[in-house]
């Protein structure tokens, strides 16, 4: 499964397959070559990764071979105890949590699960929760804070789901719910977007101490193609959507955003999930030891101050007071 | 969020006839533009209520000669330097502040009410849909600020279509930012209302519009997370007729009351009546 | 509408009825007359209502005149708002609340609606509130304490009702939570008990720090015609089950469950409403009173000793330790 | 509440064969009864997880010799000195205290999960139906505050047909009154583990059953408040299958996680870590 950008890179992968099969004894020249196109490959990789559009991240951020919160999960933890449910309705499969350790860290892991396969696609809708995902989210950042375990929450969704019960149970009020709560929580709180920044959908878990964010995800208050639909009345038009809208890593910590890029390995997490894991469990150990050493009220000063700078106006003279 | 291009409805203002009478957009009956004024546009005929500019809003609400506004001179900002096919963003929150007299979505102040001092965020559906971006919420939680620093009220009535896509991540955030103004009074034990008028979407139903300690709505408000028409590409279906009404909304437990425009003022100075005990 | 304990009252009213229509001039014994049988109808009441059963008791406390939560509201009340909903998925109509005014006090009020006629029976689920409507009344009460309002609930209900979606959407969980919730609540919270107290449905709302019970209302485990289905396999029994469940006014005050008796007018609360309401005006305004003097701590704390006193057991040396 | 008569099923140990196979009651599969037994009556061909007295399910959950028993010297009360057609409420305590070897209906007290020490209740359903009522009630009030003392976490296994009729209002009241120890325990940031057992009902699920930090149920337990046949009366059509039973409930939001029996112990001590953090 590869990315248009990235067909340059699958054809050097096809040649070194073909011709590892080849006997090095028959072709002396062999080893030579291969390493000749990867050393190609390595620097073509760094080259595109080096020069990606806004557009190409959006792909990469969706990209099918992309770790998700699961693999995460897997990769990151040495326990892991899924805590089900929101006590007043259901149990939401997209947005799921539990105890976690990572490293010598007992915390509150939160995220979003797509699901790789079609099936797995269906039943964790795709990564968009209901409003009792997030309502199971506030119940469990409730017993963290009973517990004193900081939380940290993986953000990986399209976007809260649009469906008609989601809307009758209250999509718009269990996330404002969560964006409130959040801000006065006790525990500091570790933010990873790992995936798709999906609007109000992912704001609803991202309240925190500290945003950190992977290389190649992305994070934007509407799809680019909606956008575009919109601005532009043409939804084909979204890789200019993409851009206007500063999605990437590198636009957010600019704006204030976010605190700390995750580098992805060259080629993206897809083709490296195993290192991607890696780098994101020493930054999210850093990130909690350092908050773990504030105090209660302070992180929750600290908090409100985060996110009252953004998009702070500087007060200007209006025109007519002149 | 930031659909509210799609969601808005026709701005049936526009309907109303330059003669004596105005026209009610939902029964489309002939009402005395002297009678519909001075029910602050709500049609005799079927309780339509009409869409407010927050100046109007404001003489509904605030007693006369005591509203003091906060922040006015906050305009529009441009993180992003935004441009679409139809050009800047600057240039359109210039029109907006041209077209409206207001430089931002949402008038902020404090005022009286039937003489309970509170603090008020209007917001203006007129200036670019409503829409929530940094300055509208800048001085919403600025206005948060006072309230908590004088232990007052704070009062949000809302229209809005949502998030403000020119500003890009920086509208969205200000959903967080705005609730954890709202976060800090709730601690402080003080009064936040949220009143809902039509249409509240997107990140303004997402956020501040749907936690007050009270969530009331005037008749026949559209209030929703998702737009109707978004919801029905993603479900496949058609909605019913009252989908996302206030009263709906009430049936499903949101609301805690719909009240009409013409008994608003008394009823929310009722309300503070019970809110403010503890600290004044 | 009488009960058949009430027949002779019923005629003696019926005759005085007659004779009123009679002109006073053709019959000069009339008024005398009158008054002959006002004496007799009023001692004869005295002497029904001082030797009631308790099953008679539970007739009364259903009664179809009896006063409702809603004729409660109007006459002891100079304001109400009601607030609606749970903020999760309904807004039940047989457990209602909102703000009220009684005397200068501002309170919450929180009560059981049945209705009367069929229709207002039907659309309030004949009193038996859903998790909705415990979910509401919680959210009501955590308001009351942002803002430092006593609660008064008033109970009157035959259940909780026992549906499937109520179990779907966790009746038991909501009832539950109340208790544990209302056992920390930093306000004064004073219960009255009007009419039917039905259970674990009633209990969900009358945690408090004074309970107050109007004198033929009733508070059980569960209702006689239950208990004598099973203990007795005859639900006709039901008379012998209300004497064995103690489920009087009187006997509760004995059993130390209630504080306080709420005097109904000769021949109950059905006759004559407007006194009873008055009261219950009068013994809710005292206790709010007194309560309101206790810091919140105290509160509490007296809370907790209240419900921890009820059925203590005194520690016995067993047998087998002889 | 009180329905446990008509809710319970019947007991199947009694279908047990005196022989060498047990018989499980749900797939009627033969059981050697050694394996049976050694895997606390979990039956290997399809999970069926009997019903254990108070001492099996310690045995299964405290490391050995660490049991400590709490007031076990606490027996029924009579506060209204009920009779019935079939006798006393008297004698049916004295008859359930002979047959069961057990005072009460719960058996309390503190020992180690793998090392880490809690405070422990277990009903036992043996014992009028594992009915809550003043004893009851207390022995699980006096578990809380020693929890609360201690700073150690609680965990309640309940098994329960709801409260004890006998008792009347009293047995009523001992939902509050567990409630509230569960509040203080809350209040002190101390942890409290619900563990629900086939069957729980009526007044024990709907007081200190179903408001644990976790709420765990093992295997197939049916918990509700009211019973089957009750709510069928009531709404007039068939419930299905699977309704009320753990699976069903997790569905629905209302348990964290399902346990099976053998996994149960260490399952709990994991969750301890967690929850003991900010105490020990
Ligand atoms: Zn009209
Ligand atoms: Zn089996």
């Amino acid at each position: 499964m590869n990315l248009e950008f990235e067909n340059e890179l699958a054809e050097i992968e096809e040649r070194i397959a073909e011709l590892s099969k080849l006997d090095s004894k028959e072709h002396p020249q062999l080893n030579k070559d291969i390493g000749a196109l990867r050393r190609k490959m390595k620097s073509l990789t760094r080259r595109i990764y080096e020069n990606l559009t806004p557009w190409d991240t959006v792909r990469i951020a969706r990209h099918h071979d992309r770790p998700l919160f699961k693999d995460f999960i897997a990769g990151m933890c040495s326990d892991f105890i899924e805590l089900h449910g929101d006590r007043r309705c259901g149990d939401d499969k997209a947005l799921i949590g539990g105890f976690a350790t990572i490293d010598k860290h007992r915390v509150m892991l939160i995220g979003m699960v797509k699901g790789r396969t079609v099936d797995e696609k269906v039943h964790h809708n795709f990564g968009m929760p209901n409003p009792e995902g997030y309502r199971k989210a506030l119940r469990l950042m409730k017993l963290a804070e009973k517990y004193g375990l900081p939380i940290v929450c993986m953000v990986d969704t399209p976007a809260a789901y649009p469906g008609r019960e989601a809307e009758e149970r209250g999509q718009a009020e269990a996330i404002a719910r969560n964006l409130t709560e959040m801000a006065g929580l006790e525990v500091p709180i570790v933010v990873v977007i790992t995936g798709e920044g999906g609007s109000g959908g992912a704001l609803g878990i991202a309240v925190g101490d500290a945003i950190l964010m992977l290389r190649y995800a992305v994070y934007s208050v509407i799809p680019p193609e909606g956008c575009a639909a919109i601005l532009w009345r043409d939804a084909e038009r979204a890789p200019e959507a993409a851009d206007a809208l500063k999605i990437t890593a590198e636009s957010l910590l600019d704006l204030g955003i976010i605190d700390q890029i995750i580098d992805e390995p060259p080629g993206g997490a897809h083709r490296d999930p195993e290192t991607t894991i890696e780098r994101t469990r020493e930054a999210v150990v850093e990130t909690l030891q350092r908050l773990k050493r504030q105090s209660t009220a302070r992180l929750r000063d600290n908090r409100y101050d985060k996110f009252a700078r953004m998009g702070r106006v500087k007060k200007r003279r209006s025109k007519s007071s002149k | 969020m930031g659909w509210f291009k799609r969601s808005a409805r026709k701005t049936p203002q526009n309907e109303i006839p330059e003669g004596l009478f105005a026209v009610c957009p939902r029964c489309k009956a002939h009402i005395y533009k002297d009678e519909y004024e001075s029910a602050f546009k709500v049609c005799p005929k079927c309780n339509h209520h009409e869409r407010l500019t927050a100046a109007e809003r404001i003489e509904l609400i605030v007693d006369k000669g005591t509203f003091r506004e906060f922040n006015s001179e906050i305009k529009p900002n441009d993180p992003l330097d935004f441009k679409d096919a139809k050009g800047s963003y600057r240039q359109k929150a210039e029109d907006a502040i041209a077209k409206t007299g207001l430089n931002e979505a949402v008038v902020t102040g404090s005022g009286d009410i039937n003489g309970t001092r509170a603090v008020i965020a209007v917001m203006d559906f007129r200036f670019l849909g409503g829409s929530l971006a940094s300055a509208t919420g800048e001085k919403i939680l600025l206005a948060s600020e006072h309230a908590l620093r004088m232990k007052r009220a704070l009062l949000i009535f809302s229209a809005s279509g949502g998030a403000r896509m020119h500003e890009g991540i920086v509208s969205l955030m200000q959903m967080a930012k705005t609730c954890a103004g709202i976060a800090r009074l709730d601690r402080a034990g003080l009064p936040y209302i949220s009143i809902m008028t039509d249409p509240t979407y997107g990140g303004v139903s997402a956020s501040f519009a749907t936690v007050g300690d009270l969530n009331i709505a005037e008749p026949g408000a559209l209030i929703g997370f998702a737009g109707r028409r978004v919801i029905e590409q993603t479900i496949k279906e058609k909605l019913p007729d009252d989908f996302q009404t206030a009263e709906y909304l009430l049936e499903h437990g949101f609301l805690d009351s719909i009240v009409n425009r013409g008994e608003m003022k008394d009823y929310l100075h009722r309300v503070l009546q019970y809110s403010l005990g503890k600290k004044v």
